[in-house]
């Protein structure tokens, strides 16, 4: 079973990556408001059940992938 | 020698550079990223560092400075370009030298004396040092790990297109001496025409005996040399 | 209002009261929030205060002692070394990266805000011990967190220290030194004077990241103390090398009065310090002060501590100028407010008045406490403690080796390899040496540069201990042939409402005060970190000392190793170290116990000067000072390239391999010199004992003619190197 | 109108990255087989217009956001 997750910072916090793309995108002349920067995985899963994968995969983002202080994460199941 | 650093947001090693020139007895100028000639200099220098941060990729952002415009036409021309370490991965990002620079295989930032061995001697920018001379010049770097794919790989090696590779101390472009995980010990490339450079290692950080030795002045007077030989 | 509102802001009801006082009348909340602030620990200093007080704070050399954001000492020339030491141990806790990267940004603010281009970064890490997995994810984060940033700010991170001990687990402590060098012109001040004269923000926007921050620092980490925290600051170095550059242009046109970072407390802190040492008043128009996100109430715009800002007062008319420049760079400047001479900080918020409190008020009149102060049980307890009869616990060389691969003793490489410590092509001596060397270009002058505190020492004699960390310092700074010159401190204690903990803060301030004194290393600024527990346990008293001191001509640099065979080693100092507070007791006996050796700083001064006196007569080949581990160790670190042969006579060979006692140093010379040596020693008085010879492979020690111990360099120097990138299952 | 971006390393290129999370998962006992490592990005664009924004999306990926040579892009717009 597959995994996607997404990993974004949370609201609050500040993202410096994004901000520099963004200036750069709007010197650039894009018509661009904002650029907020976060992480894509992609994890594969040696288990079948979904249930199972879900609790999985939710704790593996909470102890792992995100880190709870300054992110978010949100994670889709497939397959 | 007319000599141009340019300067991005987040260069560190401009100065480095200025003053490594300096001890070679020239005074380059910096150039700010903003302006959009080079014309009148005979060389010009990408410089380490953190060109906007190195956010997104490392020298992604750096490329679309107005100033890279005319340092491409500078390069397609014929004109020297050296890049050292973030000046390296501006050069791959904006095509005028092949692969990509990824994050060390180890995942850290290494901040290390590193043996090289120089593995064509016959350009501008190396024909002061011996062919297959082993030399130490410090790395720096997050992101130095080299790409190509296997084509790409050929061609450099066909046309003696690799400067310098990562070895043991012995000499050996070995795995145990290879810092990074870079493709074939990877260090320095240039391009077909032999005119644009690319490199992790920083040159500039020894030219002086008192900050860690000499090894890298060769570069130096290398290009010297070939300007010299040119005019 | 409901006393739970500045309860929960750290206030005490007598403080509250105090406000009442001050006012004349009830606060409003942000005016709490203000008051809370800055009378915080943190921002008041309120608890240490009488104690720091003590310390020697003057000499021919400083330009600037404690009270600027950062220390100034002349090095001659019309140059001066700008320095200071900050922590950032809370925000490490929670999140080591963002936690120590914004650590350095902040003491790098505190040194260009002075005027001086930073030249050099240091860091003092504590943590408890690898064997927790939890220490290591802190280790790995802080260490990335302090290269993210230097590294891409492009200064230099040329040395520091690192302990592991299991009173820092839960509570690591990140202590950041910063150093820059400025010419005497250039002095910039904190300082916001001339009535009408603007006040302006720039760098980053403001959001709202660590609201708060002063006063979290101020308490012990609990649970709650992640939900207190609004958001984590996280750091841009990019910005901040710009805002640098920005700020270092506009102090050498001459543009400003005053320029001040905004650290803890954000912008509350900078506009009240500053009206405060200018003797004014400050007004602030809340509606002009750039913001990241929207609906920011007054109070969240205040407090915010959010990264990479400054706050400016640039001579009346200058403001475009600034403007230009921070755009050149690709930076915002605003005008926020005005000087005024009333002596108030006047807040408005579209005009319309939000905050009114005399600058005296939040300053002058903060709080001072005198808190009860008692020697805790274990002190005598554990000083009653006797060692003399403890035998050597299996040989001599399993001892060794073992010692060796402790993390705290072993190579710091996996750390410092991970920071750029040659970007300025300044550093002479890198990292692993007894101290940094920066040569400082177009003189032949360098600086050389160290931190020091062993925690183990203060907790068993906090008044001692203190004084070691100095001592040790010192002496680090002496092996590599530089003269020290003055000292910042980063003092890291427990709670210090506790009257045992307060009574260790005494006590090592008085014992740091005392070594200053006689080293003639005033203390030119620092700073106090208290509330260093979990759960109630305190971390040991860590007044971490980061030392500066100068070296005339840089072709008189000593290195720490041997460099060729044949060299004649000899002992400054006595040959027998103790047991007492010792690594090998830590480890070995598992015992951190005992009364440390009596300590004559007259004649550790005296050692030092002989040993600069030696320096300048170019005889000397190499010198090291033996701390943790012993004259083992010592021997150990030095024997690089060359093995040792080294012959050792009398009695209790643990004591002599494995004691600990400062004021020693290992030195090297030619054999052709040795009776020169020999002979100044004797002059001088100072005790001198011939060690033996460098040389080989091997690094071998003889006790009374029968060897105890033979290693190949090839089997100790990878133990030693690998330690911790070993535990940390990396390669260094 | 936003735009969700998600740029992932191409198959033949390593990730390091993603390697050390997937070993400290196996390490830490989860039912992990692969993890892969790439970026996700939010872009909100001044541009009303669908096609356009798309246009405008596709040339800032392949001229910014991703490096073709070693990454792949997607994108899709919302709102
Ligand atoms: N956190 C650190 N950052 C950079 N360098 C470090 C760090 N910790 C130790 N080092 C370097 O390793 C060397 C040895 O440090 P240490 O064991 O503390 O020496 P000493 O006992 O002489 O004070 C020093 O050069 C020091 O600068
Ligand atoms: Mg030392």
């Amino acid at each position: 079973m597959k995994a996607k997750v997404i990993v974004t910072l949370k609201k609050s916090i500040l993202d410096p990556q994004g901000s520099a793309v963004e200036r750069s995108l709007k010197t650039m002349g894009y018509p661009v408001d904002s650029v907020r920067i976060g992480k894509f995985m992609e994890v594969t899963l040696a288990e079948a059940n979904k249930a199972k994968a879900e609790e999985v995969m939710d704790e593996i983002c909470r102890k792992l992938l995100a880190n709870p202080v300054i992110e978010d994460y949100f994670f889709e199941l497939e397959g | 020698m007319k000599i141009g650093i340019v300067r991005f947001p987040g260069s560190n090693c401009d100065i480095d550079c200025l003053e490594a020139w300096r001890v070679m007895g020239e005074e380059p100028k910096l150039i700010w990223h903003q302006e959009t000639s080079v014309q009148g200099f005979d060389l010009i220098v990408l410089p380490g560092g953190f060109s906007y941060g190195d956010y997104l990729r490392t020298g992604a952002i750096a490329r679309f400075s107005p100033i890279m415009n005319d340092v491409i036409r500078f390069a397609k021309e014929g004109g020297l370009v050296w890049g050292i370490c973030n000046g390296f991965q501006i050069l791959t990002e904006c095509g005028l030298l092949p692969g990509a620079l990824l994050r060390n295989a180890g995942l850290h930032f290494i901040c290390s004396p590193q043996y090289l061995r120089v593995e064509n001697n016959k350009l501008a920018f190396t024909n002061c040092y011996e062919q297959g001379q082993v030399i130490q010049i410090p790395i720096s770097h997050g992101e130095g790990n080299y790409t190509i794919d296997d084509d790409g790989l050929k061609a450099l090696q066909d046309n003696g297109q690799i400067v310098f590779r990562y070895v043991t101390p012995e000499g050996e472009a070995s795995a145990e001496g290879n810092p990074n995980g870079s493709r074939d010990n990877i260090a320095g490339i240039v391009n077909k025409k032999g005119n644009v450079l690319g490199m992790m290692p920083h040159p500039e950080r020894v030219v002086e005996e008192i900050t860690g030795g000499v090894d890298g002045k060769g570069m130096f007077l290398s290009i010297l040399k070939a300007w010299e030989g040119r005019v | 209002m409901e006393p739970r509102v500045w309860r929960e802001m750290g206030l005490t009801d007598e403080e509250y009261n105090r406000i009442l006082e001050l006012l004349g009348r009830e606060p409003n909340i942000l005016e709490v929030g203000i008051f809370a602030v800055m009378w915080s620990e943190h921002c008041s200093y309120k608890t240490s205060k009488p104690i720091l007080k003590k310390f020697p704070t003057e000499g021919p050399q400083v330009l600037q002692g404690p009270g600027e954001n950062a220390g100034i000492v002349d090095i001659g020339d019309n140059l001066a070394v700008v320095f200071k030491m900050e922590s950032h141990n809370h925000p490490s806790a929670i999140e080591p990266y963002q936690g120590a990267a914004t650590g350095v940004g902040g003491i790098l603010r505190d040194i260009f805000t002075m005027g001086a281009r930073p030249i050099a970064v240091l860091d003092a890490l504590r943590f408890g011990p690898l064997e927790e997995e939890h220490n290591k994810y802190l280790l790995s984060g802080v260490v990335a967190g302090i290269g993210g940033y230097g590294n891409s700010i492009g200064i230099p991170t040329v040395g520091g220290d690192v302990y592991f001990h299991k009173s820092y687990s839960g509570n690591p402590l990140v202590n950041a030194m910063a150093v820059g060098l400025l010419r005497h012109e250039n002095i910039a001040k904190g300082v916001a004077k001339g009535e009408g004269n603007p006040v302006m923000v720039i760098g980053a926007r403001t959001g709202r990241d660590g609201i708060h921050g002063a006063t979290f620092a101020s308490v012990e980490l609990s649970e709650e103390s992640e939900a207190k925290r609004s958001a984590v600051q996280v750091g841009d170095p990019f910005m901040e090398k710009l805002l640098m550059e920005a700020c270092l242009e506009l102090i050498e046109a001459d543009a400003l009065v005053g320029i001040q970072d905004m650290g803890a407390a954000g912008l509350t802190s900078s506009a009240v310090e500053m009206a405060g040492r200018g003797n004014s008043g400050i007004e602030l128009e809340l509606s002009l002060v750039p913001r990241r996100e929207t609906g920011m109430t007054p109070y969240e715009i205040m407090l915010s501590e959010s990264q990479e800002r400054m706050l400016v007062v640039p001579k009346a008319g200058r403001e475009k100028e600034v403007e230009e420049v921070l755009n050149r760079w690709g930076l915002e400047a605003a005008v926020i407010g005005r000087v005024t001479n009333d002596g108030l900080l006047r807040v408005l918020e579209d005009g319309k008045l939000v905050a009114e409190i005399p600058v005296k008020a939040l300053t002058e009149e903060a709080p001072v406490y005198y808190r009860p102060a008692a020697e805790p049980a274990y002190y005598q307890e554990l000083k009653s403690k006797c060692f003399d009869s403890l035998e050597l616990k299996g040989t001599a060389e399993e001892v060794f080796l073992a010692l060796i691969s402790n993390p705290t003793i072993a190579s710091k490489e996996w750390i410092y390899r991970q920071y750029d410590h040659q970007v300025g092509t300044n550093t002479v001596v890198l990292p692993g040496g007894d101290a940094a060397v920066l040569r400082i270009r177009g003189t032949k002058k360098g600086i050389a540069l160290t931190t020091d505190c062993n925690s183990r020492y203060v907790y068993l004699d906090p008044y001692l201990g203190g004084a070691l960390a100095v001592v040790e310092a010192a002496q680090n700074i002496a092996c590599v042939g530089a003269k020290p010159l003055a000292i910042t401190d980063c003092l890291n204690f427990g709670n210090p409402e506790k009257p045992e903990i307060f009574w260790q803060f005494e006590q090592a301030c008085a014992g740091v005060a005392e070594a200053c004194r006689v080293l003639g290393t005033p203390v030119t600024g620092g700073n106090v970190s208290f509330y260093n527990e979990t759960s109630g346990a305190a971390i040991y008293p860590t007044p971490m000392i980061g030392m500066v001191g100068l070296i005339e001509d840089l072709s008189q640099i000593l290195g720490n190793t041997f460099r060729s065979e044949g060299e004649q080693i000899y002992l400054l100092g006595e040959l027998e170290g103790e047991l007492s507070g010792s690594e090998y007791l830590a480890q070995l006996e598992n015992m951190e116990a005992g009364k440390l050796p009596e300590l004559d700083l007259q004649e550790i001064k005296r050692r030092i000067d002989f040993l600069l006196e030696l320096n300048k007569q170019g005889i000397l080949l190499s010198a090291h000072d033996v701390s943790e581990g012993g004259l083992a160790v010592a021997l150990a670190e030095m024997t690089v390239k060359y093995g040792a042969t080294v012959n050792i006579k009398g009695s209790n060979q643990l004591k002599k391999l494995f004691g600990e006692r400062l004021g020693r140093i290992i030195i090297s010379i030619s054999a052709q010199n040795a009776p020169k040596l020999e002979a100044s020693a004797k002059d001088a008085g100072i005790p001198l004992v011939h060690l033996g010879e460098s040389g080989g492979n091997t690094l071998k020690v003889m006790f009374n003619e029968t060897c105890c111990l033979n290693v190949p360099l090839a089997t100790y120097r990878p133990l030693f190197e690998q330690a911790i990138a070993n535990r940390m299952n990396s390669k260094a």
